[in-house]
């Protein structure tokens, strides 16, 4: 059971990496980055118990706070200037979606 | 992908995915230290970089072909050479004969701690950790040789009043924020001392304490963080952190035994290790806390005053256009 | 028997978790725009990560092990509805408009 | 035979796209980020080479026999702080550079070297 929740796991962050590639926008990219985090933190737990010694869990408690700290950090450097004017590409995709 | 900012976002996928392989390959302490450096702070580095720089690549004239033929050959190279490696996995190989096994069914008698990676970083190893921990203060001091700045009170007055309009915008982030960093720093302190007995160390803990500090100074602005935090007592904890360390060695050369040899330190030499582990731990720490505080800030404090130099310049030439 | 019951608990847990995750790694491929990709994920996000940890939770009922998992999904409940607040305000603040109607 | 060397040869994929990235771009960041690639590649090809079949991480509890080689593992915990480090140094070079010359593509701030001369 612990692999078939491993396995779904992998599957999402597969999607996770589609969606973070394909843009269009910042956030979109900002969501899949700040969603793939957080399921790293539940592969980390379950390897764990996967490998038989689940002592190791602080390394999913480091991921949970720096996951938190990268997606402040996008966002706190989202209200400088060069973010405001949108790339050309991001333009496209708002006309189109 | 011309996008700068696409690309740091993905390389700090990258730093997450490589993270969780080395825990499948039982390298925890080095997830560890991955999860923390690789994911949080260097694509913060990075994005703070490029706020300065700009977000967009221009495209490259000149033909990749090349760089291209260069590369494949070095790669085809190296395939060949990795022909007569052994498998992955044999547990025969050249590498687990050599010292391997002396640290795994000896440490613990010598040592007398159960992480065997912590006794080899610390103990066998330590005057390569020495070095690691030079080098990191040097470059602590290179990046304020090359990027620290002269602040003027006027410039702190503007990021004051950036500071109370940022307020109403993060004030859910601000607290929870403030419940966290308590816990975070405990969290810190206890990666700096369980070092011994599961996956962390001072490498480790001093990431988590900067990072800490270095998400107090996002939310809470720069200057308050300057307020909270003294540089010069930053500084003066990167170079203490260093002389820990120098120090426990002398000790240990003044009581006759190799630099850097713990069990001079106590009558027991099981104690002695333990003694010397635990604070040369807390000198890396030290040091490595303070030199990513030291790097950020003076990063932070670079970006601050081109922006504010950005908007005087507009100010002006907002002012030139309505006189003509 | 209770070591059986657990045994079921456990997997019911996880099970839901592991599909919490999948509809949720769909909506963040398949929907049309950012605020409903982001709806799709802060959700499940959340909820699937508290699954799957208080299945977790069941299969290893050892003192510390328990509490490190309780550390973590505190953490996940506090931190992630708060940064998918973050992201949606400051997409808002930025002018990102959502789509309203796709015709 | 050969399939057991798979691990180096993924570690040979990602050292090339590193290196294609550090030779091929002209953008200073992407040059950063290439370094960073080919650094990770040699991280996991320590790493890998340090994994024994059926072992376990190395830190010593009951009831187990075999352990992964820690000695590879302590090699690379230093090696990645000092790598961050490094590439702190780097980007504050392209800050600077950026400062100095306004831009941060190599064509052009060679093109300025060039006309100063």
């Amino acid at each position: 059971m612990l692999i078939a929740a491993t396995i779904a796991i992998l599957v999402v962050m597969i999607l996770a990496i589609a969606r973070a590639i394909m843009g269009p926008t910042l956030y979109d990219r900002i969501l899949a980055v700040n969603m793939f985090g957080t399921k790293t933190v539940l592969l980390i737990s379950l390897l764990g118990f996967v490998m038989g010694r689940p002592e190791f869990l602080d390394i999913a408690i480091v991921y949970a706070l720096i996951n938190f700290i990268s997606v402040i950090a996008v966002l706190r450097h989202s209200d400088s200037t060069i973010f405001k004017a949108p790339q050309p590409a991001e333009k496209e995709a708002e006309k189109n979606s | 992908m011309k996008d700068l900012l696409a690309v740091v976002m993905l390389a700090g996928i990258y730093g997450l995915l490589s993270a969780s392989f080395f825990v499948t390959m039982d390298a925890v302490d080095v997830a560890f230290t991955e999860a923390s450096v690789g994911a949080g702070i260097s694509t913060l580095l990075m994005l703070v970089t490029i706020t300065m720089t700009g977000r967009s690549e221009h495209p490259t004239r000149h033909k990749p072909v090349l760089a291209l033929a260069v590369v494949v050959i070095t790669g085809g190279l190296l395939i060949y050479g990795t022909l007569d490696m052994p498998h992955f996995g044999y547990a025969e190989a050249p590498v687990h004969t050599h010292v391997a096994p002396h640290y795994i069914n000896d440490s613990m008698q010598e040592i007398g701690i159960p992480n065997i990676v912590t006794s080899v970083l610390a103990s066998y190893r330590g005057f390569d950790t020495f070095g690691e921990v030079v080098v990191i203060f040097t470059a602590g001091m290179g990046i304020l040789a090359l990027l620290s700045m002269v602040r003027r009170r006027e410039d702190s007055a503007s990021s004051d009043s950036l500071n109370d309009s940022m307020h109403e915008q993060y004030l859910v982030l601000r607290i929870v924020t403030k419940i966290l960093i308590p816990f975070i720093l405990l969290f810190a302190l206890y990666v700096q001392f369980h070092g011994d007995y599961g996956p962390g160390g001072g490498f480790q803990a001093g990431v988590i304490f900067a990072a800490a500090i270095i998400l107090y100074a996002m939310l809470f602005g720069m200057s308050t963080a300057r307020r909270v935090i003294n540089q010069s007592y930053i500084r003066f904890f990167a170079a203490i952190g260093v002389l820990l360390y120098g120090c426990v060695g002398v000790v240990s050369l003044l009581n006759g035994k190799n630099f850097l040899d713990y069990s001079a330190l106590s009558a027991d030499p099981v104690a002695g290790q333990h003694l010397g582990i635990l604070l040369i731990e807390l000198g890396v720490g030290f040091t490595v806390a303070s030199v990513m505080v030291i790097i950020f800030f003076n990063f932070e404090g670079r970006r601050e005053k081109l922006q504010s130099q950005e908007n005087k310049n507009n100010e002006n030439n907002n002012k030139g256009n309505k006189k003509t | 028997m209770m070591d059986t019951l657990m045994n079921i608990s456990s997997t019911l847990f996880l099970l839901t978790g592991s599909f919490l995750c999948i509809s949720g790694g769909v909506g963040i491929l398949r929907f049309p725009d950012f605020y409903t990709r982001m709806h799709a994920v802060g959700v499940t996000d959340t909820s699937a990560t508290a699954m799957i940890l208080i299945g977790l939770m069941l299969q290893n009922p050892d003192g510390l092990v328990v509490i490190k998992l309780i550390i973590i999904l505190l953490m996940t409940l506090f931190i992630s509805p708060t940064a998918s607040h973050a992201l949606a305000r400051a997409a808002i603040h930025n002018n990102h408009k959502p789509v309203l109607d796709k015709t | 035979m050969l399939l057991g060397l798979y691990n180096y040869w993924i570690v040979v994929v990602l050292m090339m796209i590193g290196f294609y990235i550090v030779i091929a771009h002209g953008n200073l960041i992407k040059k950063i980020v290439g370094l960073t690639i080919f650094q990770t590649s040699v991280f996991i090809f320590y790493i890998s080479m340090a994994k024994v079949e059926g072992g376990t991480a190395p830190i010593i509890a009951e009831g187990i026999k075999l352990f992964s080689n820690p000695l590879p593992h302590v090699l690379i915990l230093t090696a990645i702080v000092v790598g961050i480090a490094t590439t702190a140094v780097g980007l504050a070079l392209v800050v600077r550079i950026k400062e100095a010359y306004g831009s941060i593509e190599e064509e052009e701030i060679q093109k300025k070297d060039n006309l100063d001369c």
